[in-house]
């Protein structure tokens, strides 16, 4: 347990993929993390709080962070962020609780649902909430719905059936699609037989380039609405120009002088890869933390109390309100920006 | 090499007593560590217990009979997701019973569609298989809970133990047990047939043995352990999902059969160690700790094709010459 | 113990084209030594091949009589030939590379031992002593053949004539009604011919019926009692050895001479 | 009517890349009797550098020149690697096997962290040109493919049925101890093997890239798709390879165009098991008289 | 006897010859000459070491000891270079590829051998020998019958147009008037300047072709002499009491550690190492 509150030390763990696949979206996270924490030790604002922090590979793989969990809250850690994916935060629920542990985790499922897990994505429910706000706004009314067969698509597509289906949007078809597969063009054509107004897609990064690459060779100009995933930059280095037309949302505003000042400080410690939602919410999240240490305490206790009464946080640069932890999931539909991509840049709608 | 014509000294053929001895160090050595260790080491430990008595499946197929299956996951699938959905409602008991069952059905159907495919065909073939399986664990989402998985998975208590020692203590049992059965099946008159079928078929079949009937077996033996396996993992991470029976896991578990050296009766377990326990302790590598598992891979598969069982009988030889020449 | 007999009638064997034997029929029984020659290739091992049950065949009848029973071969598969008692050997010895010598000729013996004694893969008591008897049963074959000197061998690192003599000893404990032995001699040194015929001649003591395949002559009109002669398939000499080895065709299809 | 000959002809090219991987598997097994769980990974290697290269400015030509290199320098090495246990005549499919995973994990894990985990899709010379049939285009890139497989068939079917080299080849991978007994040089065949298909799996690589996406993780699907590809067509027959692929891709387009994805998902390993239920060998094994086994 | 000047080179020398498996001297301090365009036979019991003796000639197995090939020194030749040297060897065992067809294989044996003679004549001059290959150039050499294989494997050994042959009992399992036929062709041999290594089991074969004769037992050359020099029966008696080779002390300085060609003996499992035991 915390009994760390007395030296001035804190132990905080951080498990992400590291490894594989998607170790490219661990790092930004990772990136988020130290960039913030380094700002905290420059400042001062941590105090005579030192935090240090134990970065573990989970492979995304439900086995491999089970068992992080446990070693974190051995070494006396008092919070830890994780979970790329939803079946990782799952698994994870059970360890967590176990050891008081609070968790800052980043799948968007809305299954996550244990008292000691922070989501601080917007969750699917939001974003698809946010799908129903793009659809009027453009007074569309057919939807087709596109996601992978992976852990992001499938934990996806029951809301989107679910909250889709009772709004006056009509579904009229629904493909999905296996992320690493060879050709996506089959699916789009079946989609394209039910001329659907747009399309509502569900992933993770790299796919919608290859979404709106299959697009192209079958010539369907339909608009695509992407989750928060397809904004990232790979999806514009890969698609170029076959991207236009593909909007995602993004919980990162660029009006709030909290995202101005993270954008112009990532720069400067990152000049080689773009700010994106990835590198800011694990940024606003150490920035909720490292308040949970000051206000509350340094102990697994005080944290968890801290975040789990914390009503409204200003100031992060995620997120048009203050963040409200009681519901674990601050980061709501009409916190999130819609962006376009155009001739592989993003630009704002 | 040869002995004294006339007398030949052929040694005491079986070594019932020492097969015991054994089994109970390793029961004791699991009740022994769920005791002193902290909840994450004995996460680690359970761990390799369990993927050491999966181990001892795979033992028995690729070590007695030759066989290479890459779809063994199925039968991990099987148990994991059998316990975690039967306790649910209940029933410990059916939940222990009712997977071994299925697995022994599917087994027994995995062998009736591959008969006549042999060598890589037929470890391509269960490559498959497997693939075909995470396919349909990702599919049937009213038992498998699709992608998101069944979380909250309950463990048998076992008093006097917190967390994961208490699957580390079942576990450990459970392996002795098998490791028990696995080196008196060795011995056994089907030990040897299956030895046999392994390198000859048309000698074993001269010899009256039924080349079907002892693939048949093998498998059906095989898929056991491993099913008991997956139950355990379920209770240990108490949350099962398709990620965790991805080929690699199959992958795996062959590894540790190879890795302790194929049909010695300590290859699941020194196996498992070296496959489990191992990559947690190289964690300092970050991320070449993968490229380091990859390269013990490849250099046991092709320079020791005997595994650590090579290096244990030279060992044990060197300790032999030093007594030799001491005394 | 009820006297034995192999009986086939007009079996045939085709690969593709090739008809590797012909109409052949056979009578071997308990306590009788057939020799079947010819030149090479002329299907001598194939008609091994046939009764043993490794190739297909098209043959009028197939049976083994035990005394009164009559067992009909044809459905059978070669393990249940040779559970029924009729064993082969093979013209390239086929030794279990992971087991000892001894291990290998206890191999003999295993099938049955598969489902009688099933509960041994359980391991106690019964574990042991049947692996004893096994073991005790090899080596006293092995040494028959002067080759316990072996039995802690791998067969790895047996010469090619010590292989073959292997398996005729493996041969020799499955406790087989019907010995189908393919060329036992080749490659043997006359000291160990000599100790095979002895044994070979044994088996009429032990009303075994026995089909011999050999090249040798010599050996062949010492031990046969019946031979026949094949050419291409074909049957065409059969008697007892001293009339058929010194007939004409023999002489001229088998042996080369020209008359 | 056009969706169905978009798919056709789509499924074709993509097939075809599935043999141009099986190929490279196919080369490696009949010359020197391994079966290589790491081909994937060589072509992922290949493609992910070309990748990287264009990225930074270099061109594609000269990217897989270079690719050339690198993974000639690779083969080498990796045949030397199996050369030992080629002369101690350790052929046991368990070993092979792992030992070859072993190296695809190995080579998955250092592309990730020499090349980096970012994902690319190739531009090649050709990539702007397409054919179009009504709405749909069909880039060049796909046809390049076709074209590259049918010669790499060609080409294989020649040097191991016609050529000195290819008939060691055959002996060697058939039976290690009877080659070497007949004076073939192991040793250096062996390695010769693994030269040939890393310059396949180069092929592969550079031509994949441009019509899917490249990354450090891509290497084993593409395996599995080549291992489907070759087990269907018949690993031993120098047309299984380019057969079986274009089975699959047909069936997996179909699949996802006028089915779903699951059944996609679920082809080629219900491929894989009716067709060796049927014909243990493969499609194309079957010809001939059955081989005398006793 | 090598550098005696008198005579000239042998195409085939032994001295001090020994062979090993592991530690095992399978044949030692062996000691054999073979003239050019002379026939010499190996006799022995069963496990006397005569395979082992042929392979280490030919390079596949660790020796220490002299060979010179043409009175050339070939100790440290690869078998291959041994092979291209001139130096053929006919084995008792896997003396073909039953996976390739019977053409493929006389031509592996061509290839990789001097290729004095074109592949054509030489194949021609082979198949007059036996007749039998000659309509079954097609089938894989695996659906052959054991004689004909036997047949295919002098044939290959022929093929490689060397001056040293050496026959690991070339007339197992052959048909009596094969083997008449085979005594013809080996001397015709002998007449073309071919010379031969004999290992057999049938003397009569040996009297028939070998000028002179050893005998091999436990490893060891135990006579040696004319072949008019010795009969059946006392060459018996030389086998009787069959001695195996034992674990020399020393093992061999030879570096170059060669696996014994044989089906898995790589697998072998030491009888030490319990896990083989039990049945
Ligand atoms: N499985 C098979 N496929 C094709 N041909 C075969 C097969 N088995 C045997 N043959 C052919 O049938 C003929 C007879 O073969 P078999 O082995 O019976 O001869 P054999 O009498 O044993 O000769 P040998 O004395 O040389 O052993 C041979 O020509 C052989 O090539
Ligand atoms: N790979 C091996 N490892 C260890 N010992 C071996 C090996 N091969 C052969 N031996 C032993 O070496 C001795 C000689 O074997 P070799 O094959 O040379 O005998 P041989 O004279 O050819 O007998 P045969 O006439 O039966 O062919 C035998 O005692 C055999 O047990
Ligand atoms: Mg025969
Ligand atoms: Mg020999």
């Amino acid at each position: 347990s915390g009994a760390q509150s007395a030296s001035g030390e804190v132990l905080v763990g951080v498990a992400l993929p590291f490894s594989g696949a998607v170790s490219r979206t661990g790092n930004l996270y990772r990136k988020g993390i130290e960039l913030r924490l380094k700002q905290a030790e420059e400042s001062g604002d941590l105090g005579d709080i030192s935090v240090k922090v134990d970065y573990q590979d989970d492979a995304n793989n439900p086995s491999e962070a089970v068992p992080l969990v446990t070693r974190f809250a051995q070494a006396g850690a008092v919070a830890m962020f994780g979970a790329h994916s939803s079946p990782v935060a799952l698994a994870q629920a059970n360890a967590v609780q176990a050891a008081g542990l609070p968790e800052f985790v980043f799948g968007a499922s809305n299954s996550i649902k244990n008292p000691f897990q922070y989501q601080v994505n917007a969750r699917d429910s939001e974003q698809i909430k946010n799908v129903i706000n793009f659809a009027a706004r453009n007074n569309f009314r057919r939807v087709g719905i596109f996601t992978d067969t992976g852990a992001y698509g499938t934990s996806a597509k029951q809301q989107l059936d679910a909250i889709l289906g009772e709004s006056d949007l009509e579904i009229v078809g629904s493909e999905t699609f296996e992320p690493n597969a060879s050709n996506l063009t089959p699916q789009l054509v079946s989609l394209r037989r039910k001329n659907p107004d747009f399309v509502a897609m569900f992933s993770f990064g790299t796919p919608y380039a290859a979404v709106v690459k299959g697009r192209a060779e079958i010539g369907w100009k339909v608009p695509i609405v992407g989750n928060v995933a397809a904004g990232d930059i790979a999806v514009g280095e890969i698609a170029g120009k076959d991207a236009d037309g593909l909007y995602f949302m993004t919980p990162l505003g660029d009006d709030s002088p909290a995202s101005r000042t993270l954008a112009e400080n990532w720069a400067k410690a990152y000049p080689e890869d773009p700010l994106t939602f990835e590198g800011a919410t694990a940024y606003d999240a150490m920035t909720v933390l490292i308040r949970a240490f000051k206000e509350g305490g340094t102990s697994r206790q005080a944290v968890q109390d801290w975040l789990s009464k914390a009503t409204a946080i200003e100031g992060l640069a995620c997120g048009r309100s203050p963040w409200n932890l009681t519901e674990r999931a601050p980061i709501k539909a009409d916190d999130l920006a819609f962006r376009l991509w155009k001739t592989g840049e993003t630009v704002a709608v | 090499m040869a002995t004294t014509p006339g007398a030949p000294r052929v040694p005491w053929v079986t070594r019932q007593g020492v097969y015991l001895g054994e089994a109970a160090a390793i029961a004791l050595g699991a009740i022994l560590l769920a005791a002193v260790l902290g909840p994450h080491e004995a996460q680690i430990a359970a761990m390799t217990a369990i993927f050491a008595l999966a181990g001892v499946g795979l033992n028995i197929l690729v070590g007695y009979t030759g066989l290479v299956s890459l779809g063994h996951v199925v039968f991990f699938a099987i148990g994991a997701y059998g316990w975690a959905r039967l306790t649910e409602s209940g029933g410990v008991g059916l939940a222990l019973v009712l997977p071994i069952l299925v697995s022994l059905l599917v087994a027994a159907l995995i062998v009736l569609v591959t008969l006549r495919v042999v060598g890589y065909y037929f470890g391509i073939t269960t490559l498959a298989i497997g693939l075909l399986s995470v396919v349909l664990v990702q599919n049937a989402t009213p038992i498998t809970g699709g992608y998101a998985g069944i979380s909250g998975i309950q463990q048998i208590a076992v008093p006097g133990f917190a967390g994961p020692g208490q699957v580390l203590v079942m576990s450990g049992l459970v392996l002795a047990v098998a490791y028990y059965l696995q080196s008196s099946l060795r011995e056994s008159p089907l030990g040897a047939a299956m030895l046999a079928t392994r390198f000859d078929v048309p000698a074993s079949q001269s010899l009256g043995l039924s080349v079907s009937w002892i693939r048949l077996l093998a498998f059906m033996i095989s898929s056991v352990p491993v099913t008991i396996a997956g139950a355990f993992l379920a209770q240990l991470v108490h949350y099962i999902g398709p990620d965790q029976m991805s080929m690699e896991t199959s992958i795996r578990l062959i590894a540790i059969a190879i890795i302790g050296g194929r049909g010695w009766r300590w290859a699941p377990v020194l196996g498992a160690v070296v496959v489990v326990t191992l990559p947690e302790l190289l964690r300092p590598l970050a991320e070449y700790r993968l490229v380091f598992y990859g390269v013990a891979l490849a250099f046991v598969a092709l320079f020791m094709p005997r595994g650590l069982n090579q290096i244990v009988t030279w060992a044990s030889g060197r300790i032999h010459a030093a007594r030799g020449s001491t005394g | 113990m009820s006297t034995v007999q192999l009986s086939v009638r007009e079996m045939t064997v085709r690969f593709g084209g090739v008809v590797a034997v012909a109409q052949l029929s056979l009578d071997v029984t308990g306590g009788e030594i057939v020799a079947l020659i010819g030149p090479n290739g002329a299907g001598k091992s194939t008609a091994i091949n046939g009764l043993s049950g490794f190739v297909p065949v098209t043959v009028a009848t197939m049976s083994v009589r035990f005394g009164d029973d009559v067992v009909d071969l044809a459905p059978l598969s070669p393990p249940q030939r040779s559970r029924l008692g009729i064993v082969r050997t093979f013209q390239t010895p086929r030794l279990i590379p992971e087991l000892t010598v001894w291990q290998n000729v206890a191999m003999g013996s295993v099938a049955g031992d598969v489902r009688r004694r099933w509960f041994e893969m359980l391991g106690g008591p019964g574990l042991s002593r049947g692996a004893r008897d096994r073991r005790d049963r090899a080596v006293t074959a092995l040494a028959a053949l002067g080759l316990d000197r072996l039995a802690q061998d791998n067969p790895g690192e047996l010469s090619l004539g010590e292989q073959r003599l292997v398996e005729i000893a493996r041969a020799m404990v499955s406790g087989a009604r019907v010995l189908l032995l393919d060329e036992p001699f080749a490659g043997l040194s006359s000291v160990e011919q000599r100790r095979l015929a002895d044994e070979i001649d044994k088996l009429r003591a032990a009303s075994v019926a026995a089909l011999l395949v050999e090249h040798n002559l010599e050996l062949v009109r010492s031990l046969a009692d019946t031979v026949v002669a094949m050419d291409q398939g074909a049957e065409f000499a059969r008697g007892d050895a001293a009339t058929v080895l010194d007939s004409h065709e023999v002489r001229e299809r088998y042996l080369g001479e020209v008359a | 009517m056009t969706e169905l000959l978009y798919f056709t002809i789509i499924g074709l090219c993509i097939g075809c890349g599935y043999a141009l991987v099986a190929l490279g598997i196919s080369t490696l097994f009949n010359g020197t009797g391994v079966l290589n769980f790491a081909q994937g990974d060589v072509v992922m290697v290949a493609a992910l550098f070309v990748a990287v290269r264009t990225t930074a400015g270099g061109g594609y030509l000269a990217g897989f020149l270079e690719a050339v290199a690198i993974v000639l320098v690779a083969s080498v090495l990796l045949g030397l690697l199996f050369v030992r246990p080629a002369l101690a005549r350790r052929r046991d499919i368990d070993l092979i096997i792992v030992g070859t995973i072993g190296v695809s994990t190995v080579l998955a894990n250092l592309a990730n962290n020499v090349l980096g985990s970012e994902t690319y899709r190739l531009t090649s010379p050709v990539t702007a040109q397409a054919i179009r049939l009504e709405s749909f285009s069909i880039s060049f890139d796909y046809l390049a493919i076709l074209l590259a497989a049918g010669l790499l068939m060609a080409a294989f079917f020649v040097f191991y049925k016609k050529t000195d080299i290819g008939l060691q080849m055959r002996a060697m991978s058939a039976d290690v101890d009877a080659a070497r007994l007949s004076g073939v040089r192991i040793a250096r065949l062996t390695v010769v093997g693994w030269v040939f298909a890393g310059v396949v799996g180069v092929f592969a690589g550079v031509l994949l890239g441009t019509v899917l996406l490249v990354s450090a993780s891509m290497g084993v699907a593409l395996t599995i798709s080549g291992f489907a590809a070759a087990m269907i067509g018949g690993l031993r027959h120098p047309y299984g390879a380019v057969v079986g692929g274009v089975i699959i891709g047909l069936a997996e387009n179909y699949a996802a165009g006028y089915l779903n994805t699951a059944t996609r998902q679920a082809i080629a390993p219900l491929l894989i098991m009716a067709v060796l239920l049927v014909l243990p060998q493969g499609i194309l094994a079957g010809r001939g008289v059955k081989a005398r086994v006793v | 006897m090598r550098n005696d000047p008198t005579r000239l080179p042998a195409a085939l020398e032994l001295t001090g010859f020994s062979a090993y498996h592991g530690s095992v001297a399978a044949a030692k301090d062996v000691s054999l000459r073979v003239e050019r365009g002379s026939a010499v036979g190996v006799l022995g019991p069963n496990g006397a070491g005569k395979s082992t003796l042929l392979l280490a000639a030919a390079g596949f197995v660790r020796t220490t000891g002299g060979v010179s090939i043409g009175g050339q020194v070939a100790d440290r030749l690869s078998p291959a270079r041994r092979r291209r040297l001139g130096l053929a060897m006919v084995p008792q065992e896997r003396a073909a590829v039953l996976e390739l067809s019977v053409a493929e294989n006389l031509r592996l044996s061509w290839l990789t051998g001097r290729r004095a003679t074109p592949y054509e004549e030489a194949r021609t001059s082979v198949l007059e020998i036996f007749p039998a290959l000659a309509g079954r150039l097609g089938d894989p050499a695996g659906n052959l019958s054991g004689g004909q294989r036997q047949m295919l494997a002098v044939s290959r050994g022929l093929m490689a147009t060397c001056d040293v042959l050496l026959l690991d009992e070339p007339t197992a399992g052959l048909s009596p008037k094969l083997i008449s036929e085979l005594v013809e062709a080996i001397r015709t041999l002998n007449e073309r300047g071919i010379t031969v290594l004999l290992v057999e089991q049938n003397f009569s074969v040996v009297e028939r072709t070998c000028s002179d004769i050893h005998v091999l037992n436990g490893g060891r050359i135990v006579w040696h002499g004319p072949t008019t020099g010795i009969d059946r029966d006392s060459i018996g008696d030389l086998y009787s009491g069959a001695r195996r080779p034992r674990p020399t002390a020393s093992t061999p300085p030879d570096p170059v550690p060669e696996s014994r060609v044989r089906p898995e003996a790589e697998r072998a499992v030491p009888a030490r190492s319990g896990e083989a035991e039990g049945i």
